[in-house]
Formats: C-alpha cells, structure tokens, sequence
C-alpha cells in the first residue's frame, strides 16, 4: 500500500510512455545497431559482416565531405532557426501588443510548416528554378539582369534558408507560448527598476526560456542531424555532393541503394556525433540543474 | 501471399471458391492492372468451361511516388506476408526481386503461345541468370525530340526535315552533326539552346553509353561493367554540349515544368525526350500561348529520331524500359496468376493500354491493332524497338547510374574535366560496389 | 521630488471607475502614507505614479512636470510591490543588484552595495538562494532591499512589512524612515497597520472608493477626523460610536438614545432633533466620574490584553469597547460608570457622516 | 525623445517586416496560381479559372486513373492527425507532470535516454519499426502507424511540457491538495489549465505532424482504402512529367486550410493565460 | 481533533535544520497562534501539518493517530496560505467552491454554501472576477473563504489577515473565532500581529529557529516570559531592556549599571555580580514615584500615538521607550522621574537568558 503511494503515481504518469517509447523506439534503436554489423540488403537477410561497413565507411571517398557539409547546415540552420525563433516570439509576444496582429505574423511564419513539404520545396524550387521560367528569374528578367542559378551556384545556402525559415516556427511557437506564460508584475517590477525595453528582453524574458531554449536548441540540433526530407526534395543532396550531408548519405544508403546495413552503418555515426553533441550541450547549459526536485513529499 | 475471402458455401451442392489475386502497379497507368480484372472475366469464363468450381477476383492496387518507394514498399510488404500476387515494375527491378527469392521463375509462361511473337529483344530484358522472371507489360523509347520550325528557319525543306529519322536510322546523320547543326542554330539566334536533356537522373544517360559502345552488364559474372572508354566519350560529350553553351548553365538543377516549357515553347532545337512527353505537353498548360497542346500538333511542330549513332554508319540506338509483371515467390495461387498474365497479352487489351497511355506494345498482333497503328505518334516509332537498349538488372545499378549522372553534372557544370570526373566516378564506383563491378579499360 | 496627482481617474472596466477624480500632492521629501479598506485603490495609485498603469484622464506630476509619457524607467522609482514581484531566475543578490545593474554601475560596486542593502534587511546569509527557497518575510525583505538599494527619487511602498515580525517591523520602519529622511527620498507608503502609519508618516492620506475623503497629519487625523468614514477608520481598537440624536438646551446639548439621556459638553449650536454618531475613542473612556461627560454600560465581555483589559459593553442598543488597567477583570453583566472628557468627544451628523464637533 | 524611445520597436519592425514578405509572397502567388490558368512573367496571374478547384466537388482524373474523393483523404488525415494527438498530448502531459513535478529515482536517465532517442534517424529506424509492428500484427494497419508515430513525437511533448509545468508556482498545487484532490486531480484540474500556452503549442506540432505525415503510413499501409491528404498530394507529384501545378497549389492550400484554422483556434487560447495574482512560490 | 508533533525534524538541505525536534500539543477545538521571527520556520510546520512537506524525522499525531502517511486530501484540513495560492484560472466563486467541489457536494449546494462564504469575507460582489483582477486584500479574503467553506477539521491558517485594513481585520478575527469555537475546529494560526495572537489564541508557541521555546496562554506569556528571547519578542511597542549587574543585599537586591544603582525589588536569591537584563514593558513604567522601583532618564524623543505619547530616552547606555499619557509632550533633553510595580520586574541572566525573576 505503502509502497503504492509511493511508486504508484509517477508510474501511472510515465508508464504509457514508458511502454511506448520502449516498444516502438527503443527496441527499433537497438535493432539497427545491430543492423550496422549485417550487410542486410534488398533481399533483407541478416546476415553478419562484423566491422565490414564501418571500413567501408572509413575508406568512403565522400565521407570528409559528407562530414563538413553536415556540420555547416546544421550549425547555420541551428543558429537561424534559435535566434530567429526567438527574435520572432519576443517580437510577437512582447513588442506587439495587439493580438491580432501577432498572430498574423506568427501564422505566415507558420505557413512554411503547414504546407506539405514537397509544395513548400515546389515553391522554392519555382522561385530559384534556373531557367527563365523561375519567378526570381523572370523579375531579374523585367529589371535586365542575367539569370540566376542559386540552386548550382549555392546548393547550401539554398538549404539553409529554406530549412531556417521553417525551423523559426518551431523555436517561435514554444518560445511565445512561454513568453506568454511569464508573469506581467515581473515587467513591472523590471521597468520599476529601470530595464530599457533591450534589458527586458534580456534579464526577464529569455532567463525565464532558459528550459525552452535550452530544449529547442537540443532538439532542433539532434532533428537538424538526422533531417534530410526537405534538402532531398530541394537538391537531392546535389548538385555533385554539394549538398549532402550525413543523414541523407543515410537515406540513400539505405533506401535507394537498398543497403540496408551500410545505410544503419552511417546512421550510426551520425548518432555517435550527435551523442557527443548532446553530451556537450547538457553540460554547457547545466541540465542537471533544471531538473528539480518535487517540492511534495 | 494471397487470402481467399471466404470460401462462399451456398445451400447449392456445389460450394463455389472465389481466389482473390492481388494486382499492383505503380504511377498512373492503371490500365496495367485494369487490363488484369478483364483477363480474370476471360479467365473466368474459361474456369467455368472447365468445370472448377473457383471464381477469380483480382485486386488491384496503384502505387503512387518514387521506384524506391514502390521496391521499399514490396519489400516490406512481403516480409508481412501481404504482398501482392502480380506486382508489375520496371524491369530492372527483377535482379533484386529474383536474388531476394521475391519472385518466381515464369519460363513456362514465356513458352506459351499467347507471347510467341514477343519484339525478341525484350525477353533480353527480362533475362535474369538465365531464368525468365518477368514477363514484358509494355516498354516505350526515347527519341530524341528535334523542332521542325526551327529547321525550316534553317532553311531545310519539308522533306529534309521529315526524313531525318530515316537518315539517322541509317548512320548517315552522326551525333557530331546534330551538334553542329545545334550550333548553328544557336549561332543563328533561332534558338536559345541546343540541347536539352533531363534534369535529373534517370536511364536517358545511359543510352548515351549504349551510343558510345559501353557495356553495362556483365551477364556471365553477374557484375555491372564500367566501360572506360565509352564512359569518357560519353562525358566528354556532355563536357563538350557545355562548354559550346548548347545547354542551360544549369540544366540539372531546373525543375521539369520548366524543361517541358523550353522544349515546347521552340527554344531548344532538340530535346532527348520519351515518347510519354507527347502525352505530358498535352496534360498541362507548358505552350505560352496555346496552354495545352495536343498530340497533332506536336507531330505537326516536331520530330522524332534514334539517337544518332556516334560515327558515320554506326548504330543508332535508344532505350527502352519495358515494364513487367512479376509473380511473387509466396503467391498461392501461381497457377491461376500465370494464367492471368498470360490472357493480359491479349493485343486488345495491350492496344487499348498503349494508346491511352503513349506506351508501345510487346507483341507484334498487338502493334498491329488498328487502335495502335491508327496512333499518330506510336505508330511512328514502334520501329525504334529494332534498335533499343535495356538497362542492366543487376542489383547496384541505381547506385551505379547515380555515380555516372554525378560525373555528367560535373563536367556540364565545369567543375571537373571529364578525365577528373571519371577518375573520381572509378573510386566511387569501387568504394560503393566493391566486387559487383568490373572495369574495363 | 514633488509629486501630484491631478484629476486622475482610472477604470478597469466600463461600469465602474476605480479611481475617480483624484488629488494629491505630495511635497518633495515627505512620507506620506495610504490608508484606506481593502480595495479602495491605494496599489492601483501607486501603480499609476510608477508609471505601470496609465490613468484615463487626469495629469500626473513630478515636481510640476507632467509624468503620463515619461516611461517607467525613466522615473527613478523604488517600489515594492504587493506580490514582491522577487525575479525567480535570479539569487537574492542579483536581485538586489539588479537595480544597479540598469544603471550601469560597475560590478563590484553594484554587489557591494546589494550587499549593503542585503545586510539593512538582514538577509546576508541568504545571498545566494533563490527566491522559491526563502519564507514569506524573507521575500519581502528582499523586495525592499531591491527597493531602495538604488536610493532612488521616489520611493512606493506597498505593504513592505505587512509579512515582518513585530520587532523586524520596527527595525525596518526605523531604517526606512531614516534613509528616507537622509536622502530626502519622496515616499508613498500603504499600510495597514496604522501604528506604522502614525509613527512613520509625515501625512495620511484616507481612501474610500478611489478617493481620497482626508489628507493630512497623522495628530490632526487622530483627533480631527473630519468625516464619520476617517473616524470609525482611523484607530485601533476603533472608536466607538453610539447613535442618537440631539435635542438642544438653552446653554448645552441633550443628547438622546432609547430610554438614555446625557448631557453633551459642546457649545456649538446643533439643530433640534438632528441624528448624530456619538464617536468616542477607546482609549478615551475611563472608569470613574472624572470627566465631562457620564454614562454607565452593562459589561458583556472582558479580555486580558497584557498592558490592559479590553472590555466590550452595552448602552442601550449600541455597543462600545474601551480599555481598563489590566489589574480589572469586571465580571459579564455587571455595571459600570464611564467617563469622558470634552476634548474627546466627536459628533458627526449621521446622515452626511460630517464633523458637527 | 519620444522617437528616440521607439527606436527598438522601429528595428523590430523593419526586421519582421524584411524578414515575412518574402514569406507572404510566396503564399500569395500560390493563390494566384490556383486562380488562374498561368502567370504572366512566373508571377502575374492571367486567366481567372475555378478549374483548378474542381476537385472539391467533382473527383480528378489523372492519367488513366481517378484519385479518391478529396473528402475521404480530409476525413482519414483527421482521423490519423486527431487520433495522433490526442495520444501524444494525453501521454505526453502526463509523462511531462511526471518528469517536472515528481520525485522518482531515474528522473535524469529517462529524459537524456529520450533525448538521445532523437538522435537516431527515422529514416534508419523504419526497417527496425517494420519488424516490430510485423512482430506484433499491426503492419498495414492505421492503429500500428499511430502508435510508432506518437512513440517517436511524444518524448519531444514531454520535453515540452515539463519546461511549461516547471513555472507553475507550487503553492497552487499544495491548495489543491489541502482543498482535497488527490495529486491526479491537482494535475488535471489545477495544474493544466495553467499550461495552456504550453498545451497549444504541444497540440499544434503534433497535429500539424500527423497530418503532414507521410512517410510511415506510405512504408507500413500497403492498402489504398486509408489515403489521407499527404497521400493524395504525393499522387499528384508521383509523376514528376505529369504535375499539374495548377491543381496542385489548389489542393495544397485546401490541405493548408484546415491546419491554419486550428493553428489559429490553439494560439487564441494564448490569450488566456491567467498568470498573476497573488504571491508565486 | 487533538493535533501533536513528536520530536519532529525537517531540513531542506543537508546543512541545516530548518526544524529541529520540535514538539507541539494542540488540544482539540484549540487555537493555537505561531509566533516567531521571520523565516523561523511557522510556515514549513505548518506545512508539515497538512502533509505536504513530509519531516524528515519525528511523528505527526492527529487524534494520537501517526499521519505521517496520511495523504494530504485525507487530513480534512482548510488552509489559507502566506501566499494565497489561489487558482488563477477559477473565478472567485469556483475558487471557493472548489473545496466542496472536490467533497462532491451538489452543484447547487456548493455554489449556495460559496456564496455565503464570500458574503462572510465581504466579497459578494466580485463573485465572477479572476483572482488577477482582485486586489491584495481581496486575494487575501478568498483565500480565508476557501479554507472555512468546507468547515474543515483542522484549520491552518497562515498570516491570513496581513493585508486587511485594521476594521476587516477585526471582524474578521471575529468571524474566524466564532466559526472556530461553533464548530470546534482545531486551528493554527501564524500571524506577526501580536494583538491578533493575544485576543484570538487560546495559546501561543513562540518559536525561535525551528524550535518552540515557549509554549503557553497569552497572558502567561506576556506575564510572565520564560527566557530573554520570549520576553523582548513579545508585546509592543517591546519591553525595555537594561543590562547591568547584580548585587545581592542582606533582604534585596541592588541593580548596577555603570554609576546608577538602584535596589530591586525582588526577594528571589541571586549569585552575586550576575549579569543580568533587567525588563520593563513601555506600559508598566509610569511617570512619578508611586511604583516599587524608581529611577531617572534624560529623555531623547517623544512621538505623540494619539492616544499616548511614545518617548524614548536614556539610562546610563541603555536606551528605553515608555508611553505617556498623551496630554504630556516633555522636550528633548529633559529629565524624567519614572517608576515600576514590583510585578513588573523581568530579570533575565544575560548569559543564558533564562528568566531569574
Ligand atoms: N524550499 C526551501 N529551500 C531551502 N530553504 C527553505 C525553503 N523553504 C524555506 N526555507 C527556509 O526555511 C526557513 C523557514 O521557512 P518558513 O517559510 O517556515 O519561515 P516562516 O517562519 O514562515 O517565516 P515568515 O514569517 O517570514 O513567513 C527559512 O529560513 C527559509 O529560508
Ligand atoms: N486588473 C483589474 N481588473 C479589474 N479590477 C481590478 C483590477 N485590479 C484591481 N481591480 C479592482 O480595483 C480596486 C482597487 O484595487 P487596488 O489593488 O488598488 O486596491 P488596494 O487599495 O490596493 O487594496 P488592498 O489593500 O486590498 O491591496 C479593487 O476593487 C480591485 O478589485
Ligand atoms: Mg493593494
Ligand atoms: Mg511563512
Ligand atoms: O525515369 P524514367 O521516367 O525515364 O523511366
């Protein structure tokens, strides 16, 4: 009974989640650790190849590039998408007083997630399209300037804008939603004492989004390094391997070439980095700290 | 496998078991697993002729998105056990499926009498370590698109022009003619481009091989095949479009609509096409006056040729990608889905199929259908199968093409010359196939 | 800095004005303190002079400047809120400090000088906890070191020492009192306690509804009251009042309740039969016939307070209270005969709640 | 001065402002597009037509085949989105209390172990899934598809939440207790409706990620009767020659619309937050 | 309910204490006041009580019954909280009624029952506001109608009148003591106002850094405090301290501070040259000679109160206030001639603190 009281609560919350979790992502995550050591393709056989895939990984001609290119998207799009997640709520939240209006803005912001990724791709690709038919062309063609091929030119930049801007929505939407949860006598108090709107915005507000900075930021990172859908629908990870990164070396590994161990071979990698990325960020932001004791007993 | 929905056991004496056989098929020719229901009617009927008590029913399925996608999918579904019993796909799918133990040998349906008369080539097509396992659906080629106004502007005449085909059939107009004639073109400012070519990766490069004289297969080890010799003269082709700006700068990073756009619109001189695009301009508003336009007019504005042999009096060639039902290995009912495919042959249903979907047909019958015939693109260049390529079944080959698509985009776009790009392809190649390549020097 | 109100109204709502039409004028250096029932406006001023909330109509001054668009920032306030509005992401110090810090004041000043302000409100030991980890006075304390660590112009207090023991209350009544005099910091203080009040405040200002009904010395309100309102208010234990009305001799007042009669010692001139409140104070009425005006009252409770004995009683149908030295315990039921002198006498008219003496 | 004051929110204008156009253009064209049979110079809309529309009443035909009705695809993308959500934010609000409020040895673990989860790539993982959701019977089947997928959200929902249950002040909690809920009770009518920006926002992604979900139920369903509208809009780009870009912005902003309605009915409820009042502990 | 700690010990952290073995008895239907410094830790017993914060050591006993594992929503306690604690979201009404919401009291009931409790804390009128609209007092007073409106049988009662203006305050004490005494409702009460502990509390445990140092009736405690800290903590304005030396007579005592002396007047057998305190409340010292103890100040400050006047002045070093009757207003400077009861005499060894008379 005692032992109810004590144990029972938290394990009716987390137990669902527990259950979950452990059935449908934990066990997948430890299957394709094993996976990585199979040379499991197309016909879908295990069969063991010990370290077979990691040389071949280790001796890829692509893999350095591969590297750099997935360390430059995610750090760029990680950045955009925090601080302009966050810019975007306080603008939202706290300059704008009027509610209409900053909904407005956050729902145009949103419209990139809302839309299905292959017509927000679509949209992108018809703007940049190389030819003269791509509505930047067609208006640098009314102003007499030569085409512009962004696509060929700047394959990552292309992605990272495309991914920073849908990636804002995210850090925007949690943040303003905490923003609002930040109780009003504190501006008060704040203003009382002198904080410039700057200052405000600095020692009240984002203090109070430490959790949810510190998660969005995590988050985002760990998503970014395992996200390749919107770079495979833009470039195809192209032209030449300009635009690939880890991820959707990953993906098409695995799900082109239908090699599936090598595929969960560089999956693996990527989870090693972002182990080691993960284990870093914890420590910088102090997320032992935030975690806090029940104040009942 | 396949499940019987219920044997239905009347109060008649006779118990009457309807087999349900599950059909798929991928993109939007239906009609390939259509053409299946109206077999089973046949089927049926011949059933009941015989006196078994058994009705078949097919189920049909179209798959919509990329080829990985579909494979993914049976994959995935064959390990559930819920497969379907015909699963039509490329024909290059059949090195993997067979290898996988997916599917079934049909060397028995490829004797019957109703694929006797099959364009013989295409049973090259489903060859796989010597065992049939497919069984030709339709197939289509890829000519090369040229645009007779421009070349009346060049101040060629009718006859000229619409006997290009021929010239080319023949070895007599060389790809180094239909370069230079580009330029002129181009010089001449009739046209803003060349050449146009697909944006993406896909079996349009690889004929180009075939041109050169590359083999891609090697059927005896089982093994893909890079041909140095025709591969650098194959990127040294494209390097060369490129570099005399026959092409857009940046020709593989535009989208399709825009491709379709350029070559419709006139300002290409010659466009490496497929067949289906007659059926594309007509689907979407890509002219910039006349929106849609029909397949007469298309005739009426353009031509269609072999892509030119590379020396004078050689091969002119193109590329077929025949499409195939397969049978799956945990089918049970094998015997009633061979029969099914082999009605489906019937040069009716393969007519009505071609026709309304811009595909050729596998049998001669069936190309002679009037339906067919009566076609004014098909009939036209039904022809081209004399002179068609295939792509390799082996399994590798989407990593293999990928590699060469790479190479080509490097030269065209000037970042590598085409003895870099195909170094660089070599080591790639190498590190990804490991023992399933062989190079040729 | 001067400080006035002129006008000033304000609503939350359409139906009703929190404020309404209010004036005051605060001269530079002085506490004045708020006094009024719960929910009669004083936080809701105090927010409008901070500049936090805006007034509806009405001018609000700093030393004959008008303020209303001069941000809050820029006024150099002190404050300590009702709810401490404590940072809760911040320690104690950097609490304190924060103040500072807007001001751009060098770090090691600035913690030396929260340190400072700490020790004033002896929380030194407690630098280094947040604010969820102290207890109630201990926040407010450390709202009140924020509030005048900067030493700032104006100083707003909203019930800065309503969670402080006795004995704290009085330390930091005398060190408010004392930074506010040294710097000649301008200070508005709401309490409740109005013993704080009267030793504290320069001025007392008495609210009731958004308005203020008097405003002045703490003795003049004490012995003055100028209204029925200011009097029952003003006071604890608070004056009693024995309802009656008058009828006028030819040289002094009767004044009539029920069966009772007394004469008043006024000798102003009352109109004849005029309802009044009888107001007198506690601590006033004493036992014996020693003043100028006499009555006896049925005891109904006495209660030992320590330095005396509070007695509830019964005349007629009123009931009053008033103090007896601690050694009397009169018993429930037994009579007494109250007296009272002139001087402590208030009659205000019943009907309009106005002072008549 | 008085201009001089406004300088941060003049910035903060002309940041947003920049910044959101382009967004906004790109939106308006794809109206425009969906109105009109082309556009002059890529951007300038030609011929007004409802053509592109017809979909709403009348099935399209592409090719040789005619999609579903785009009713039935709107109805199973919001039985998949709303059945997704609602086990994400139920199970995720509840694991998040759990990981804020409660005390129990492991709190740490679990929540690095579900944070590093994310580091595995979905993509890597769909073969592994298969095998489970084979393992236990549910491939091909919708329920199968909305478990793996609110398994692979609901750590972020957790996450989530617990940053929203951390700010709200115990002492509310403690009068729920004295006042005689028991701590289930506290959470569900004390302590929930004091995170609704927080729910909002939960509710919103995982909404907005169950009806853009695509790739499981394209790897897991095999039958067609379950097509929902991310299903319908990849039929009509499977083919990338036959795209009809008309159409296909109609029916984008007809699967848009439904998600901008809730989107804007969740962030309404940012509106009543009711922080304040009284002494936080 | 009998309510009784035993030994009971809680710390926050490892560190320190904040309760120390605290032992406590609260006999059924009692009311008990808590008075203490800030941050001595009334509120964390008061927690303990209801079973939210669980002791680290030591047994809670309701009716001799360990509840230590009792759960909190089975205690049937009310509680007003230091910081009310009132639910954001609810409107007045629903926040009162919640308590009976959760009893499963019939909707119709429950919204009758709320409502007559918001009459009781004057709130009739603000039924439909959100607690962020009410203002302090008003926040304060829904908290009070929440914790009485189940009728619980403990009540705990955390500085529940801090924010009340002086006239609430005392109706509401009324009203607190008579519902409590009705329904025998076993009650604690923190509070700093010492009048309040004294009028309501059937007893008082003054508490000093988590422990209990005296535990007994107001009066006892004020008459007669066991140690120094009791004695200077409790009453106000606080009793006067002089520290000194004893020097024991043949029949009495004489009291030594620097040059003056004066003789005690005790009987009580003290070693000699002890250092002592020796205290006198402001309201035991009276002007003149007629008290047992006499000697002379030079008056420092005399603040008028209304109804006395405070002064403070100087002994030796040691500094005194007292209260005389207002009429009298001595000047700075001045001498005094003051003297004090016999029974008024509080001696305190200065070392131990522990009361010698
Ligand atoms: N969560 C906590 N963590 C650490 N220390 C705490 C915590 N809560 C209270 N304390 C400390 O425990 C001591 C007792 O706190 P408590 O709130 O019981 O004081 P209190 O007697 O109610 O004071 P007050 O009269 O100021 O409300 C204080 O010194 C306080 O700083
Ligand atoms: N945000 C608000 N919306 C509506 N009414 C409000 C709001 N804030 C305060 N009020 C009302 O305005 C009146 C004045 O409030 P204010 O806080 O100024 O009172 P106060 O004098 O400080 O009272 P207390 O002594 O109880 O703190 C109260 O009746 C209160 O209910
Ligand atoms: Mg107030
Ligand atoms: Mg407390
Ligand atoms: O890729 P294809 O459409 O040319 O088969």
């Amino acid at each position: 009974m005692l032992f109810f009281r004590k144990w029972g609560f938290p394990a009716v919350m987390l137990g669902p989640f527990i259950l979950l979790i452990a059935i449908f992502f934990f066990l997948p995550v430890i299957l394709i650790t094993i996976l990585a050591f199979t040379n499991m393709d197309s016909a879908m056989q295990w069969t063991f190849n010990g370290l077979a895939n990691f040389q071949r990984l280790f001796h890829d001609p692509n893999i350095l590039e591969i590297l750099t290119h997935t360390l430059v998207y995610v750090v760029f799009t990680l950045v955009i998408n925090v601080i302009f997640g966050l810019i975007l709520s306080i603008i939202t939240t706290y300059f704008i007083q009027k509610e209409s209006v900053s909904l407005f803005i956050r729902t145009i912001w949103m419209l990139p997630r809302m839309s299905p990724p292959v017509v927000y791709i679509l949209l992108w690709l018809w703007f940049l399209d190389s030819s003269q038919y791509g509505v930047l062309n067609s208006i640098r063609s009314l102003l007499h300037m030569g085409p512009q091929a962004l696509l060929t030119t700047h394959p990552m930049l292309v992605v990272i804008l495309a991914n920073g801007v849908i990636g804002a929505s995210y850090g925007m939407i949690i943040f303003s939603s905490a923003i609002k949860s930040i109780p009003q006598d504190l501006y008060q108090a704040a203003k009382v004492d002198g904080s410039s709107t700057w200052s405000i915005i600095y020692e009240i507000i984002i203090p109070s989004l430490r959790w949810p900075i510190m998660f969005v930021t995590m988050w985002q990172l760990l998503s970014l390094l395992t996200s390749y859908e919107y770079i495979l629908l833009l470039t195809k990870g192209g032209p030449l391997h300009e635009s690939e990164v880890l991820s959707l070396y990953s993906f098409h590994s695995a799900f082109q070439n239908f090699e599936f161990g090598y595929g969960s071979a560089v999956a693996l990698v990527l989870v090693v980095i972002a182990l080691i990325l993960s284990f870093v960020m914890w420590k910088v932001f102090g997320m032992n700290k935030m975690i806090k004791n029940s104040r009942i007993d | 496998g396949n499940q019987d929905k219920g044997a239905n056991a009347n109060a008649n004496a006779k118990a009457n078991e309807v087999v349900v056989i599950k059909a798929q098929t991928a993109g939007a020719e239906k009609t390939r697993v259509d053409n299946l229901v109206k077999a089973a009617a046949q089927l049926n009927a011949e059933l009941k002729k015989e006196g078994k008590n058994t009705t078949v029913q097919v189920e049909t399925n179209d798959f919509q998105g990329s080829w990985d996608d579909y494979a993914k999918q049976f994959m995935l579904s064959f390990k559930a056990k819920k497969e379907a019993d015909i699963y039509a796909t490329g024909h290059d799918n059949i090195g993997w499926l067979a290898d996988g133990h997916y599917i079934q040998p049909l060397d028995d349906v490829k004797k019957d009498k109703a694929y006797s008369d099959v364009f013989p080539t295409l049973w090259k097509s489903v060859t796989y370590k010597n065992h049939t396992y497919g069984i030709p659906q339709d197939t289509e080629v890829r000519p090369v698109f040229y645009n007779k106004d421009v070349l009346k502007q060049l101040g060629w005449s009718d006859d000229q022009i619409n006997s290009l085909p021929e010239k080319v059939k023949k070895g007599e107009f060389t790809l180094d003619d239909m370069t230079k004639l580009a330029e002129e073109a181009k010089a001449k400012g009739f046209v803003q481009y060349g050449v146009i070519h697909r944006p993406v990766d896909g079996p349009d490069f690889q004929e180009m091989a075939y041109d050169f004289g590359a083999k891609l297969y090697d059927a005896k080890e089982n093994k893909l095949v890079l041909d140095k010799k025709a591969v650098a003269k194959q990127l040294n082709y494209f390097y060369d479009l490129a570099q005399k700006k026959l092409i857009p700068d940046n020709l593989t990073s535009m989208d399709w609509p825009s491709i379709h756009k350029t070559v419709v619109n006139g300002k290409s001189l010659f466009f490496y096409g497929g067949i289906w695009n007659v059926f594309n301009w007509s689907q979407d508003n890509f002219h910039d006056k006349l929106g849609k336009v029909d397949a007469k007019w298309v005739n009426d504005h353009f031509g269609m040729m072999l892509i030119p042999a590379a020396d004078k009096g050689g091969k002119a060639v193109t590329l077929s990608h025949p499409f195939v039902y397969t049978i799956s290995s945990q089918s049970k009912h094998p015997e009633l889905a061979k029969r099914l495919v082999e009605l489906v042959a019937d040069p009716k249903l393969q007519a009505a199929h071609d026709v309304s979907t811009t595909h050729l047909p596998v049998t001669k019958k069936a190309s002679e259908e009037p339906t067919f015939k009566n076609d004014i693109t098909l009939g036209k260049t039904t022809y081209m199968l004399d002179y068609t390529t295939f792509l390799p079944n082996a399994q590798g080959f989407p990593t293999y093409s990928k590699v060469i698509f790479s190479a080509i985009q490097a030269v065209e776009l000037g970042k590598k010359t085409p003895e870099a790009a195909l170094k660089d392809a070599e080591t790639e190649l190498k590190s990804s196939l490991g023992d399933k390549l062989k190079v040729i020097e | 800095m001067k400080i006035e109100l002129r006008n000033v109204s304000k609503a939350f709502n359409k139906n009703t004005n929190t404020i309404k039409n209010l004036d005051l004028m605060i001269p530079e250096g002085e506490l004045v303190a708020l006094l009024g029932p719960s929910g009669c406006g004083k936080s809701t001023t105090m927010l409008m002079i901070a500049g936090i909330i805006k007034p509806n109509a009405g001018t609000i001054l700093f030393d004959d400047e008008p303020v209303n668009d001069v941000e809050t920032k820029d006024r150099n306030i002190g404050m300590v809120f009702q709810s401490y509005a404590l940072y809760p992401h911040m320690t104690v110090l950097d609490n304190i400090a924060f103040p500072l810090k807007q001001m751009k004041v060098p770090k090691e000043e600035r913690y030396q000088r929260a340190r400072e302000a700490a020790k004033r409100v002896h929380l030194e030991s407690f630098l280094d906890r947040k604010p969820s980890e102290l207890s109630g006075g201990q926040q407010q304390r450390v709202a009140l070191a924020r509030a005048i660590v900067k030493e700032p112009r104006v100083l707003l207090l909203d019930e800065p020492l309503s969670n402080l023991d006795a004995r704290l209350k009085i330390e930091m009544r005398e060190e408010i009192r004392r930074l506010q005099k040294e710097l000649g910091i301008t200070t508005i203080m709401v309490t409740h306690d109005q013993e704080e009040a009267m030793t504290m405040a320069d001025r007392i200002a008495v609210m009731k509804e958004g308005n203020i009904v008097q405003y002045s010395t703490p003795m003049d309100l004490y012995q003055k009251p100028e209204n029925f309102f200011v009097a029952q208010f003003i006071g604890t234990p608070p004056m009693n009042f024995i309802e009656g009305i008058v009828v006028p001799n030819e040289n002094s007042c009767e004044f009539k309740m029920g069966e009772t009669m007394f004469t008043l010692p006024i000798d102003v001139p009352i109109q004849d039969k005029t309802s009044v409140s009888l107001g007198i104070r506690p601590h006033e009425i004493h036992v014996g016939s020693e003043g100028d005006l006499q009555f006896k009252v049925q005891v109904l409770l006495a209660e030992p307070l320590g330095h005396a004995t509070l007695v509830s009683a019964q005349i007629e149908q009123s009931y009053i209270r008033f103090m007896i030295p601690p050694q009397l315990m009169p018993e429930a039921g037994s009579i007494l005969y109250l007296s009272v002198k002139k001087e402590s006498v208030h009659l205000f008219d019943a009907k309009t709640g106005e002072r008549l003496v | 001065m008085k201009s001089l004051r406004k300088t941060p929110y003049f910035i903060a204008y002309i940041v947003l402002g920049i910044t959101t156009l382009p967004i906004l253009l790109m939106y308006i064209w794809l109206i425009l597009n969906s109105f009109s049979t082309r556009m002059k110079y890529g951007f300038i809309p030609d011929h007004f037509t409802l053509e592109n529309w017809s979909f709403l009443w009348s099935p399209i035909k592409q090719g040789g085949t005619v999609l579903p009705s785009i009713w039935t695809a709107t109805w199973n993308s919001f039985f998949f989105s709303g059945m997704l959500t609602l086990f994400e934010v139920v199970i995720g609000l509840m694991a998040g209390y759990a990981l804020a409020r409660l005390n129990f040895p492991g709190r740490q673990k679990i929540m690095k172990v579900t944070l590093l989860l994310h580091a595995f790539p979905s993509v890597a993982l769909l073969i592994a899934v298969f095998y489970i959701l084979n393992f236990l019977g549910l491939y091909d089947t919708l329920w199968g598809v909305i478990l793996v997928k609110t398994a692979l959200q609901v750590p972020m929902t957790a996450w989530i939440v617990k940053g929203f249950f951390d700010e709200v002040p115990w002492d509310v909690e403690w009068a729920g207790l004295i006042d005689g809920c028991s701590r289930l009770k506290v959470w569900y009518q004390i302590v929930l409706p004091l995170v609704k920006p927080g729910i909002a926002a939960v509710t919103i992604f995982s909404f907005l990620s169950g009806w853009s979900e695509f790739l499981l139920l394209y790897s897991f369903i095999v039958s067609d009767d379950n097509v929902t509208l991310s299903a319908y809009l990849q039929k009509l780009i499977s083919d990338p020659n036959m795209i009809n870009y008309g159409l296909l912005s109609a029916v984008s902003l007809f699967y848009m619309l439904p998600i901008i309605v809730m989107f804007i009915t969740t962030q309404k409820s940012l509106l009543q937050v009711s922080a304040g009042g009284g002494k936080r502990v």
